[in-house]
């Protein structure tokens, strides 16, 4: 979202922009209604009222009771909090299984387990970025205490068969966690039907704040706190809970419940009709991701002989905002481990972009895109060594 | 990460992009695998008795790469025209980036690779002209991969 | 802060209420300026350059190097990350020091490294709860990895000897940890000068957003991080930033900067009225905390023959909101550690209120305090049986 | 924590408060360590021939104590009011609470206090009539300090 005129925001998967909506929910808990929610005054009492609110909210849109929701500051918090809570609230089991292509926020977790003595395995995708059910199925055994596989996955939109891997977890009694954190609010969760106990989401995803998120963990999974301190979230998140934030989380639930059908359909409509587009001004470009299998926003290509960054500064220039790979990678040197793991060649992985849809875009944002972008691609191939034409 | 002006302005108009037909010299440094690859081409006014006296009258490049690196590309095939091999030879990366205001520090490596594929232009010169005397002096592209 | 008429906060050692002019500078950030400050397009590029500017007026408000700040989500997980990550980044040292009056947040944080493996040891404090640095003086060897001592109790608001106690921690080549969560913003803090290596503080606190915060690290200082995952803040906090809360929490800093000395000077005179109209209209009221070192806007008494939750549940009745002990403890049994440890019997300890003055109170708030206050506790104390008269 | 209308009630305009001079018995339990404290005051219906038919005809309390106390303390004192010493004395906990439509889990134990003060105050009646054999069948403040 951008001041200039006829910006175009289409890195949804990095950030949504908070929806007026929730902003205005937010808004009486900054100051008029400022309380902590901890104090048994009144003022205390309604902020806690506007905490269990949302909680329900939240719980209504995964489908969860309230007390197995624990706020959190966003994904990353939740994805710790699931992978160190569960593996140290007991000792026995010291196997971890992940795939190789979830989100730093568990990667980099379980760099940090590997290092405390636990196994990591890594499970392949295929090439459209779906994990390989049975290596899973090799690899999980009762020395497992978990296995964290991500929803759908954010660089390529690729969505997981998370009910296959949760039974076979189950089979060795494993806890299932799963970084939900690019689905919740825009397709459809059942923690039961996915047979997920640890689910991870963060509010600036769809359409709430920044700073917030939540760990979902089913009643009976055991798992340490990750922020030690008061009795906040039943013992097991301490910190003065983050009212306006909280709030804010919970209005997005509400507004997610209501519209994903909709809006799913609406946002699908515009990435497929930017995908044609491209693929009718621009020769050799490929799709990253599951064709049909992935999240309705999100448009990963590579365009042949040219590299990302050069194409995001370009777009960038006319106002379009896109990102290459993982918003949190684009500052690295190295390819996307999303890509190389899917078997993407290095120099295509190099010349990926990412365009993600979401609420606040329209029609007009892709026919922007579609009318500026063939001229970019045509002056980055001009100058490419690789482009022999 | 932000680039410079100067960075940008070499980037969205990127000075001598091209190829020489015939060059002299040709040099190439990076791999699209590391996601960076330059090419130079370069015609150079002969100088017989003290090739590295010898000057660069052209230079062209293609560049495959992130804006850094096409920044680079640029901003050095300007730098070096008109300059002698012996010029050419001892520039360093960090001359380029100076003149671009500076590059944020994971991007120094482009800067390497413009600098180092120049100087494999050079090279190349120099053996074609039967000095690898000369030509073994120079360092040019660590392993032609970078 | 309050909608129904009359209704006195005076709980802002349990929050603040952000400062409207807080809120207006995060406000662009949760839709028009939203991005993820990752991001290398021009909406991200504004969007750090946002968090970059907090960053400089955090680090002007505290004394600090810029690269010394690491953003969190408030003072507990910056308790967290600075006392878990000194311990985990190092092996040869295992002695942790702490004092007995700290928050939970250091406290429960503390129980949990003597779990794995620590040695605690709890500072006594005097009457006035001030550290015992002769204790400490003996205490601090060269097995200690760390001294953790508050800048000032959130209870009683005794300001705590930082200098002295940094000096007696790098004597022996420990580590100063400081929770500044009450002062930073109302009192001056030079970390060079205090001597602290790791300083913790919360945005709401003083008058910026629940959910944000900060550690403050001195160079050369070795820390482990708390959430694992993405690049953020050199690679020690992982998470997308909380934009609009980062930027509260600059805004906080800065108008703390220009205001503080004034602000400073009229709690304390609405704190001293308060204080002497309850000594005039009450008998047998005893103060606790030191009676001049002491943070301008905390008043803790202790009423005799009547308990806490009843004196401030009939507040609350009169729409004065006040707490009894620290707010995350109201909803325990036990009397506040925090007075039992300066020796407060506990008859007197479960009869403690604290009233916390801050920058949006008046003189016709106090006024009403000392109007209805009397009243409670005559009726509260003709039902005592402790009460023989 | 959030109490109930009626515990707000109880506690904001509390029944029955005050001591009664020459009690038929007076029964204290909890301490002010912990934050709770009950006397109450009973004048009895003496039932020379079965005690435990005897009824509670007057019933007055004093209490040190969170809200919660201070309604346990009213409440249980209109509840027995009328009552049997053997009806009191078969009172539990969670009739008082029930009675004050819940109270939160952590402050169940006022409601404890609030029956046993009153049966230690039953025993009292009993002791003082001579029947210990009847007293001691009655549990009453487990340690005299809850
Ligand atoms: C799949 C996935 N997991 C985790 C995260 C981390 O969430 P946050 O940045 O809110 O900590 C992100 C986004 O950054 C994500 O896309
Ligand atoms: C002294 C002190 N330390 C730490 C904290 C914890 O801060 P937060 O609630 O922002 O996590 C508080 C307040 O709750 C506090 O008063």
């Amino acid at each position: 979202m951008e001041h200039k005129k006829k910006s175009v925001y289409l890195d949804n998967n990095a950030t949504t922009p908070a929806d007026p909506r929730v902003i205005e929910k937010m808004l009486p808990y900054f100051h008029e209604t400022s309380a902590n929610p901890s104090s048994i005054h009144g003022a205390g009492r309604r902020a806690r009222d506007a905490v269990e609110e949302a909680r329900e909210k939240l719980s209504r849109l995964v489908h969860c009771r309230t007390d197995e929701t624990y706020f959190t500051s966003g994904g990353t918090e939740s994805d710790n909090m699931g992978i160190k809570g569960a593996a140290f609230a007991q000792s026995e089991r010291t196997k971890i299984i992940t795939s190789a292509i979830e989100h730093h926020a568990v990667l980099t977790t379980c760099d940090y387990m590997k290092k405390h003595g636990y196994e990591i395995v890594k499970a392949p995708v295929d090439e459209y970025g779906i994990v390989d059910l049975n290596f899973l199925s090799r690899a999980v055994d009762d020395k497992t205490l978990l296995v964290s596989i991500m929803h759908a996955n954010n660089e390529v939109g690729t969505i997981e068969p998370l009910k296959d891997i949760g039974e076979i977890a189950h089979r060795h009694g494993a806890i299932f966690h799963s970084d939900a954190v690019q689905t919740v609010g825009k397709i459809p969760i059942d923690m039961d039907a996915l047979q997920v106990d640890m689910l991870s989401l963060s509010g600036h995803k769809f359409y709430g704040p920044k700073g917030v998120g939540a760990l979902v963990v089913r009643r009976g999974t055991r798992f340490d706190p990750l922020h030690h301190g008061g009795h906040h979230e039943r013992n097991k998140r301490a910190g003065t809970e983050n009212v306006p934030g909280i709030v804010g989380l919970g209005a997005a639930c509400e507004i997610s419940m209501t519209e994903m059908n909709t809006e799913e359909k609406s946002i699908r409509e515009l990435r497929d009709s930017l995908w044609i587009g491209i693929n009718k001004e621009i020769g050799e470009v490929q799709l990253n991701g599951h064709p049909e299998n992935r999240l309705a926003g999100t448009l990963n290509i590579s365009v042949k002989y040219i590299e990302g960054e050069s194409m995001l500064l370009n777009l960038d220039m006319h106002g379009i905002y896109a990102s290459s790979g993982s918003a949190c990678t684009s500052g690295s040197l190295e390819a996307s481990h999303v890509l190389l793991a899917m078997g993407v060649p290095h120099d295509l992985a190099h010349g990926s972009l990412r365009f993600s849809m979401g609420r606040f875009n329209t029609k007009r944002d892709i026919d922007h895109v579609i009318e500026v972008f063939p001229g970019i691609v045509k002056k980055l191939r001009a100058i490419s060594p690789l482009c022999k034409n | 990460m932000q680039y410079s002006e100067k960075v940008m302005d070499h980037f969205m108009n990127p000075r001598n992009v091209g190829e020489i037909e015939n060059a002299d010299g040709i040099g190439t440094c990076g791999n699209p695998v590391c996601g960076d690859l330059m090419t130079f081409y370069l015609r150079i006014e002969p100088r017989i008795e003290d090739p590295n006296k010898a000057c660069i009258s052209e230079i062209r490049f293609k560049t495959f790469g992130c804006g850094a690196a096409i920044a680079v590309a640029s901003m050095a095939s300007e730098m070096v025209k008109g300059k002698t091999l012996s010029e050419v030879t001892a520039m360093s990366r960090d001359d380029v980036a100076n003149e671009l205001d500076g590059l944020p520090p994971i991007k120094m490596h482009c800067s390497n690779i413009g600098v180092q594929a120049i100087q494999e232009a050079v090279k190349d010169y120099l053996k074609k002209i039967g000095r690898d005397d000369l030509a073994g002096k120079i360092k040019g592209c660590p392993d032609k991969k970078h």
